[in-house]
């Protein structure tokens, strides 16, 4: 199977069997493993645009991908608190992961300033190259 | 035997060492670059893992990001397939430190092997004759009249820093070397900046012939016999087969266990190639070792009923080879015809372009070793190899009268092939005897002429 | 060697047939109906003629539609293929009185052993054991009582007329037999108005194995191995395998020999093959003789080398064979599976439908025998035969495991084909372990059960 | 090569290298042979009918096929004279040719009366099962 198989699959998973937050556990007594989409609940929905102004297409949201094949944290290596947080305001430039493969990290920069609407990994997963990351909404 | 294999290699071997890794149980790890994604192989592997862009420096060569695919998919052992990174040292090591076993010899064979001097060395000390020459650079024309007179007429001068022709004389007679060293010196100085020569025997009428060897850990060295790959444009192969037309049987047979020998005594292990020239007299020097899987390897399969691919796998995960040299058995002939995504009317020009319409003709003796399908793209970026058409029959004749059949059979519309070329050569005198050198391609560019209207698919 | 043969078939025998007269030098005539203008065959001939509309009388069967584009083109040879008219004896005659050359045994033959009791007794003369029962029908118990106490129990009453399993009945001890006699021969007067039984030996675990036969004009006879063609459903052959998992190999020869010694008594010419029943002691009974090439035939060729089709071609042109028995040598295993466009969940019922989407799985030690492209239509007209794979292993493991890996690689979308019924006895154990009689199929309904949803393709 | 494809070839050498008759005649010293593709003079083209009231599609011709493999005979047997010419009037169920198959000789008849349009064989000719033997248009 591929990973972008387990990718589909655990997608309808989730909608069959997500708690309102989206999220799944899964447990065997040795080992605990949690599933969840990470929803975009703090970014501007294409409703929220909508109305007497809002005949003007919503803001398209970039899709960051993997620079690299690797693990990915999307935390801070020294203060192991989270890089981005979801609908955090993001400047151009600003590191957003890091993937490491073998001795080689990799930053992962946003490509333009806007908001974090989706962070379609878990820290720690392990990201094909190209792989999705983030989704952010660019300012306009 | 590994539980997981990741294949580092695209295309129709990515397929061929997938399928060995199947029949043997073991799982498989596709690794791609974005161009890839789309792929046979791809498709086909239990996992598939995209490691790069299209470029092959950041994907197919990039070490780093296969190692870390096979860590992310826990894979045990790493198949090199041919090309890339298959005769990498660094590569080699790199895997074994990392903890996995790379399917191929040691490193330091690789490295050995490698480099060209080295690699005569070794196989000289280890009982294989060696071309006749300076061993160095030649001072002077005394001193190349000298090496002349000592290894026979006709020499050959050559650039040490050179290629394409330039800085090189055939001399025939000993009257004609000094001037002629004169004029090489002169022209490599001019076209290098270096004026340096070598002197070797000058082989008239060379060919290429090869010995398949699989050696395991234990010291068990079998030869799967020869590959006459003599058929060759800029040192790219277009037609090989097994056994080799040019050779006697019991002349093969004794070649191939010098050979066999020799690397037995080098403590080689794996799947390697030993590549030969062999004169008009059936003399033979070593030339190079490919330490890989070779393109042509199927035409030997087809003769000894050994899967090469599987063995590489077993000998890999420690297995003994489960065959002396008396089990091994060669029944018949086989050929291998590379249909290129190349233009042989436009001195093999490569071509790219998307399969529209697919159709191998297949049926008795046929074997086709392809990762292409109908609707296909081609990319530019990689070989121009799109199907090996193997044949095997009960005797040469069979073997060809099989492999035109084939090709007159095939459909692959969308871009120029060298299929035609291929046909022309089916029927051609020279190759239906089997009369063939290294030459052969040149001395026979009519073959490459536009084909008539009538259709060169015609092997009537 | 003839300049043109006419091929009196369809399908991926037609082409079979056409692909050996090509490798002959041999021009060719596909005939075909008008529902098979637009079949590969018909295309890949080098002359075409359509015969008649779709229905097998009028155009496959039609004699002299056949003959007159035989005459209209000038063939020299009919190559009759399997089924339609390759048995007919009147066929082979009108043929001969035509002045062309019938590529089979002589009509005599044909018709001999066409008649089965004729067959039994020709081949009882020429020294194969015959399957020990009554010789005509039995009178009544008592009779029925001596036979049986002559041949040993069990015993099987059969009904003359009958078929279906109706008018039979398995005794395993002579005080049951008057009864069952009475119950017999009253159910086989009410189902067929006649209650006529036979009795013959019942063999509880018996083997269907046949022996492949080629014998030239000059009374050269070999044979080519043994088939096991056990696996079958309402007597078609799902799966064979050559060598016979259950015979030993001195037990196989012994049996080939006694069965080509038989052959050269009769004076048989051509390629033909004997059935025999194998019993659960490896005893042998020579059940009947088909005289002609058997769709399973390619099994036999990829553990000889041998071309059996060019071998028919070259005997009925009047070459003696070019080797003796000695010079036959067998090696590895093949198996064949026969893709049917038929839905075992369904108790192997025939579809029809176009094939949508077609990509066979191919590689080392694959040959796929096949007609179907993508866009064909199945006419419902014909016999449900998609394409045969032919795998060949050194042995039967990897025979097996190459059989898997390329049915799982095989797509053909369209219509239900038997290959997840194939995949799912692929990993069977009684398969895996060769121990399966003519049972097999109704032993092992349960892989006639729908797939799980993860496909039955999976080889794992 | 198919019949179908002798066709074709022999239809497009008509256009190149045909007299005004549609006629070529080949010899080798040997043997001569004549191609010719028989025009359906006699018949009435499409042009004919149109006009003023030409507003309904021409008549269909109706092509009759050959209903068995063989020789086909356009001539009487005993007469040696052509059973049809072109642009002859024909009769429901008159014969129009024979085919001859080994001993057996199938009469091919007009399926409706009509006006013989075209003549697609040449007496002697060997024909498929199905092939078009000639083309008659319907008397409406």
């Amino acid at each position: 199977m591929k990973l972008s198989d387990v990718r589909d699959l655990l997608d309808t998973a989730l909608d069959i069997l997500g708690d309102s937050a989206g999220r799944v556990e899964l447990a065997d007594g040795r080992r605990r493993v949690r599933i969840g989409r990470v929803s975009a609940s703090g970014a501007p929905s294409a409703d929220a645009v909508s109305g007497p102004e809002g005949m003007r297409a919503p803001p398209e949201g970039i899709t960051i991908r993997a620079p690299a094949i690797g693990v990915i944290s999307l935390r801070d290596n020294r203060t192991d608190r989270p890089l981005v947080e979801l609908g955090q305001t993001v400047t151009q430039g600003q590191t957003l992961a890091f993937i490491s493969s073998m001795e080689i990290t990799t930053k992962v920069t946003a490509p333009a300033a806007g908001v974090v609407e989706e962070v379609l990994v878990d820290d720690g997963d392990g990201v094909e190259f190209n792989a999705p990351l983030l989704k952010i909404i660019p300012s306009v | 035997m590994f539980n997981k294999i990741l294949i580092a290699n695209r295309g129709e071997i990515a397929l061929r060492v997938i399928r060995a890794c199947q029949e043997l149980g073991v799982s498989t790890v596709a690794v791609h670059s974005t161009a890839d994604a789309d792929t046979v192989p791809v498709s086909v592997a239990d996992e598939s893992v995209c490691i790069g862009p299209p470029q092959v420096t950041k994907s197919y060569l990039n070490m780093h990001a296969i190692l870390t695919a096979a860590k992310l998919t826990g894979a045990e052992a790493i198949h090199p397939g041919y090309g890339f990174l298959a005769e990498n040292e660094t590569f080699a090591r790199l895997v074994r430190n990392s903890g996995l076993v790379f399917i191929g010899p040691s490193a330091d064979h690789i490295a050995r092997m490698g480099q060209k001097a080295e690699a005569r060395k070794t196989m000289k000390e280890a009982g294989l004759p060696i071309l006749p020459g300076s061993a160095d650079m030649v001072k002077d024309g005394d001193e190349a009249k000298r090496i002349a007179a000592d290894i026979g007429y006709p020499v050959l001068l050559k650039a040490a820093y050179g290629g394409g022709g330039r800085g090189m004389r055939v001399v025939a007679k000993e009257e004609d070397l000094g001037p002629a060293f004169a004029q090489a010196a002169a022209e490599a100085m001019n076209a290098f900046g270096d004026g340096s020569l070598y002197l070797e025997k000058f082989i008239e009428r060379p060919h290429h012939i090869e010995i398949q060897i699989l050696a395991d850990q234990r010291g068990g060295v079998v030869h799967l016999g020869e590959r006459e790959c003599s058929i060759q444009r800029r040192h790219q192969k277009l037609i090989e087969e097994s056994p080799s037309p040019f050779l006697a049987r019991d002349r093969a047979l004794q070649i191939c266990e010098t050979v066999r020998q020799a690397i037995a005594r080098i403590g080689y292990e794996g799947a390697g190639t030993v590549e030969l020239i062999v004169d008009e007299n059936r003399r033979f020097y070593f030339m190079e070792m490919n330490t890989r899987l070779q393109v042509e390897h199927p035409i030997t399969e087809e003769i000894t009923g050994i899967d090469i691919v599987k063995e590489q796998i077993r000998i890999a995960s420690g297995q003994p080879l489960r065959f002396r040299q008396d089990d091994v058995t060669f029944r018949g002939h086989s050929i291998e015809c590379r249909a290129l995504a190349e233009d042989a009317t436009l001195d093999f020009r490569p071509c790219t372009g998307t399969i529209q319409n697919l159709h191998f003709g297949l049926g008795p003796g046929i074997r086709v070793e392809t990762h292409i399908y109908s609707g296909y793209q081609i990319p530019a970026t990689y070989d121009s190899l799109l199907a090996k058409f193997i044949s095997w029959g009960l005797t040469r004749a069979e073997s060809i009268s099989r492999m035109r059949r084939a090709i007159r059979e095939t459909v692959i519309e969308g871009l120029p092939t060298t299929l035609p070329w291929h046909s022309q050569v089916l029927v051609e005198p020279d190759f239906v005897r089997g009369t063939y050198t290294t030459h052969y391609v040149a001395e026979h560019r009519r073959l490459q002429d536009p084909a008539p209207a009538t259709g060169a698919g015609s092997g009537s």
